[in-house]
């Protein structure tokens, strides 16, 4: 127990003094999650919205499927980003192992299918509210997805900062690809990683506190800018 | 049943896959492993989460062993460091004298290295090492990365890399994707890895099975053992030396 | 662009087993106004959400005389419970013209314009959901108009409005019709039927009961259901 | 790219000999995800719905705080269940460290904040639907959560399927409250850690397939059994 | 149950800084069928909304002469918007029974009984939003009727109505009203109001503009206004 109070001593002393490496390692924990995030958000609430509106063959499938994938092991993904990058794979020539890229890379893989399936599952209840008026007026898929995604931007909200969430602590991927290298690769959850293998409670804890004020702050300026945005449901 | 905090070199060695059978067949105790980092293993004995640790870092355990988290340290068998690297040698540390002249090479040629970097006891003997070089990695340029990961992750990171690593010559046998990396330097005495076992005191902890450890450490300085580590080979290598004083 | 005229053959709606619509064989003409009367669950929207393409049949064809993509592109259709985006009245008024890729000037004058035809110019900044009902009713019928459809379907259009928006939008509907706009409309008020329209379709039970001009239709019913339907009856 | 080959062909050889400690592993994992999903589901369901219908001063700052906790690092989650359950901390007498108990409540406190989050972006447009309806029937608090978990079952399918995805995948917390015994506590994800840190990445990605097919198999079935109820949007 | 009478006393609801809504001082007596008309976006949903209890004022109070708890347990609301459970109709009906924890076998025969009445006896079993505007309207009435409330508010319930259906259900409230309803409701069909109300409340631009029994409203308006709304004129 002790040791949380001295946690939360190593927090606040890291904050207080701005501790460089700190400053480093969470700086380039939010460039990480924060790119993965922008690219898999592009990816995801486009795919998710057309899940939502098109009906296909294979629709519960593929659904299903998404949904499996959100189950995808980090350690897993990790491990295949690892063969792909390493030299002797096939994109071993870009010398991409090791590096910010990687872990994006990785963190992207792990976080779309969990934006896609919250994205499907929020804009399926707003296709059944808008489907008779978007096909009444002739809209191509395009602006269905578009129009979408803009009035259910609220509801996307979720789905975003879930990804969020999961890229920002997400620690198996990372390490793998990313190596933990001081000064280079190394972010808040794998230097939690490391100082919990030196048996460093103290400090390991105090990095987490470090990194859920993180994802609190994320959160709150996040939920003030979208406050901005008139109150109310539309 | 008991609980033995073990550091990742011993576990990823393999060996443990060879006694943990044998042990429960002659003594009837159910061994659960836990492999954490050497400070995690010491944290774990410290708050008596484990009956016993079996690790390899003089100064931390002496330093268990006097604060009264242990009852006492018993040296059980020994391996060594060795270098590797990619098999090309840009360093040419393959002729390499000694250790240290193998680190000095390294640094000169600015070959990217790995380092553990998580205070193990791997790791503190590489920074002995370092030290023993007159050098300080703390001003190394970006050829010397410090990866903070266990053995094997090290490796698998040195491996992506090309890159140097010093590892114990247990892992490196039982590592499965060595890549073009290749064992470039061994034998000198300075890279000799104890490893101790060290019961936690039921003094602090009453909970602890005081009992099964002291049989586990029977068992473990016993001619059995004895028998079980040193036949124990990957790829006709013999990867530890028993060492115990009966 | 041409008129257009449609053709229903066969035309069936199945849904859970049972056959809520047709089978139905029909012309409509390419002018007119006409109006589609039945008691509730007769079929009345099923019929022109088919003719109008947002629900599909379950057999049968509905055949405009014109492309697939002109039909859809020229009609516009106002449900019977408005959809409001989730937007203001402005964007709501503006919605369709943005995706015809009006100019920016012309749409912000067209919705001024509607927006004061149905007496919203003060609602134009807030959101669409909070209108009342009448209120919503009437953005619908804009936002419908606003494009200048050749075909529109109105589906109970004034079924929540108060007496003189009633008669303003009547009013409005004609000159449209007048104008050359094709109008399908549904509605429980016979005195409006009779007001409005050049045609008369009579559904019953997912069937074509009666389709006649309307001078024909409200001087001499030719079925029992129908008369019994005009009085306000019991039909069977 | 060659070792991916190997991984899959390790997974069908696993598979097809129904290697005993594969099955013993496996069904650890299952029964360690599952209870923790149905515990969180129990927790977030009414929580998150009551926090859709539940009007109260700090309710924006209640959600961004539970949406910055879908971002709770589970190596924290596991140190932090470490020092409570550690023999020297509060419920050390429980004895409950080591074992799948304790990877239950760490994995617990992770997805409580994801399945919560996920419900209640759901659940507000239901409740906007119903608000009226609810409120004029003079329902309980209880009834009206009852009535909006009850109709939007199918929209929760999402997020008790998230929970379970990152339950499943999840590997940092219980690597440290559950310690990878073997034949105790070791599960899928943690014997691919094992398996990767030994650089046996055939093995390591063999059981990585081995997950995901388990985590597809969850979901299929879960979906043929909802779709067994009646089709369409209600 | 006692019977109720409500007082509205400066009853204010404000939304974005306009007032949409009063002030508005009213009583409504203990019996009666008052009928609240208006043009679209008058403030009648809102008004009733209040009394009900489902939209807060801003500012003023609503009294009922019993308890809060009695009052609300006694209501039924009919939206003007149906508002359908996600579930059969049947579940529909058997709904607010089964809150008030009514044994299974009485639901199951009161369930039996209303779904009779509004002809959807064949529709028990079917999901109930997929129900037609009227079809969904008259369930609603149905779900408000099956707890034998004593304060019942209705939101144009007639709106999409077909003309029997409407003749039904005038009739239904009619006897439910002699048998000692209070009943309180919204129309934009002046002959309904006409044929039902026993008093009259005129709302104009949020406030109440004329109060009276139906008898001496029908016969003489007070106001300008409300004669100018009565001929379907432009009121200013
Ligand atoms: N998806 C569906 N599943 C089952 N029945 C349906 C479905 N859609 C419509 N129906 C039924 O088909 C019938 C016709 O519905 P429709 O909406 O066309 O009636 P309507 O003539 O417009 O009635 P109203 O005057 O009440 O609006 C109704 O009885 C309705 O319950
Ligand atoms: N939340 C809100 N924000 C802004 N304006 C609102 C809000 N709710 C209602 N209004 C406005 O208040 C006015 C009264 O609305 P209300 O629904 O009470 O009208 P109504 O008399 O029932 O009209 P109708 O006959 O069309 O149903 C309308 O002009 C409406 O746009
Ligand atoms: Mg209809
Ligand atoms: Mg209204």
């Amino acid at each position: 127990m002790n040791e949380i109070w001295a946690g939360i001593a190593a927090a606040f002393r890291l904050i207080v003094t701005l501790d460089a490496d700190l400053v480093d390692i969470t700086l380039r924990s939010l460039q990480v999650s924060l790119s993965a995030l922008v690219i898999a958000s592009v990816i995801a609430l486009p795919f998710g919205t057309w899940l939502a509106i098109r009906r296909f063959r294979f629709r519960r499938l593929t659904i299903a499927t998404l949904n499996a994938l959100m189950g995808l092991p980090p350690v897993v993904v990790g491990l295949i980003v690892y063969l792909l990058l390493s030299r002797s794979g096939p994109f071993g020539v870009l010398g991409l192992l090791f590096t910010p890229t990687a872990m994006i890379i990785a963190q992207v893989i792990i976080i779309t299918p969990l934006i896609a399936s919250i994205t499907h599952q929020a804009m399926r209840e707003l296709w059944a509210e808008y489907h008779d008026l978007l096909i009444s007026l002739n809209t191509t898929k395009g602006q269905r997805i578009m129009t979408l995604i803009r009035d259910g931007r609220r509801t996307l909200l979720t789905a975003a900062l879930a990804g969020f969430g999961r890229a920002i602590g997400e620690v198996g991927a990372i390490m793998i690809v990313g190596g933990n290298i001081d000064n280079a690769t190394r972010v808040l959850t794998t230097a939690i990683a490391l100082e919990t293998g030196k048996g460093d409670f103290a400090l390991a804890l105090g990095l987490g506190f470090v990194l859920i004020a993180l994802a609190l702050l994320v959160n709150f300026a996040i939920h003030a800018l979208s406050r901005t945005e008139r109150e109310g449901r539309w | 049943t008991m609980r033995l905090a073990v550091t990742t070199s011993f576990h990823n060695s393999g060996l443990s896959d060879v006694l943990l059978p044998a042990i429960e067949t002659d003594t009837g105790i159910d061994v659960q492993l836990l492999v954490v980092g050497t400070g995690q293993a010491i944290r774990l004995g410290e708050a008596g989460d484990v009956d016993a640790i079996l690790v390899h870092s003089r100064k931390a355990e002496d330093r268990f062993v006097s604060a009264g988290y242990g009852t006492h340290r018993r040296e059980i068998m020994y391996n060594d460091f060795v270098f590797i690297g990619p098999a090309a040698d840009p360093a040419e540390i393959g002729d390499a004298g000694s250790a240290v002249t193998a680190l000095q090479r390294i640094s000169q040629s600015k070959a990217p290295f790995v380092s553990r970097g998580d205070d193990s006891g791997t790791h503190k003997k590489e920074r002995a090492l370092w030290a023993a070089a007159e050098q300080d990695p703390a001003t190394f340029a970006s050829w010397y990365k410090a990866v903070g990961a266990g053995m094997g992750a090290s490796l698998n990171t040195a491996s992506g890399l090309g890159a140097y690593i010093m590892a114990d010559r247990a892992s490196w046998l039982n590592f499965g994707n060595k890549q073009d990396l290749a064992l470039l330097f061994s034998g000198d005495p300075a890279l000799f890895n104890q490893y101790a076992y060290i019961p936690v005191n039921p003094a602090r902890h009453s909970h602890v099975k005081a009992s099964a450890a002291l049989q586990l450490e029977t068992w473990l300085t016993s001619p059995k053992a004895q028998g079980l580590i040193d036949g124990y080979t990957i790829g006709g290598e013999t990867l530890f030396t028993f060492n115990a004083t009966p | 662009m041409k008129p257009m005229s449609v053709v229903l053959k066969q035309a069936v709606i199945r849904r859970r087993g049972t056959q809520i619509l047709g089978p139905i064989d029909m012309t409509l003409g390419e002018a007119g106004f006409s109006i589609v009367i039945g008691p509730n669950g007769a079929g009345k929207t099923s019929l022109l959400k088919v003719l109008h393409g947002v629900e599909r049949l379950s057999s049968g064809t509905v055949t405009w005389s014109v492309p697939d993509e002109d039909a859809r592109q020229s009609q516009a259709y106002v449900f019977q419970k408005p959809i409001m985006l989730r937007r203001s009245v402005r964007q709501n008024l503006a919605f369709p013209l943005h995706l015809l890729k009006v100019p920016k000037a012309e749409i912000a004058e067209r919705v001024q314009d509607w927006s004061g035809r149905i007496g919203l110019h003060a609602a134009l900044d807030r959101p669409a959901t909070r209108l009342s009902g009448g209120e919503q009713q009437k953005l619908a019928l804009a936002r419908a108009l606003i494009r200048n459809p050749q075909v529109l379907f109105l589906d109970e259009p004034c079924a929540n409005l108060d007496g003189r928006s009633t008669r303003e939008i009547e009013t409005l509907l004609l000159a449209s019709y007048h104008a050359g706009t094709r109008i399908i409309m549904t509605t429980h008020d016979l005195g409006q039927a009779r007001r409005l329209a050049s045609d008369v379709v009579f559904l019953l039970n997912g069937h074509v009961r009666e389709q006649a001009s309307a001078q024909a239709f409200f001087a001499a019913q030719q079925s029992d259901e129908a008369r019994a339907f005009l009085n306000g009856d019991i039909i069977e």
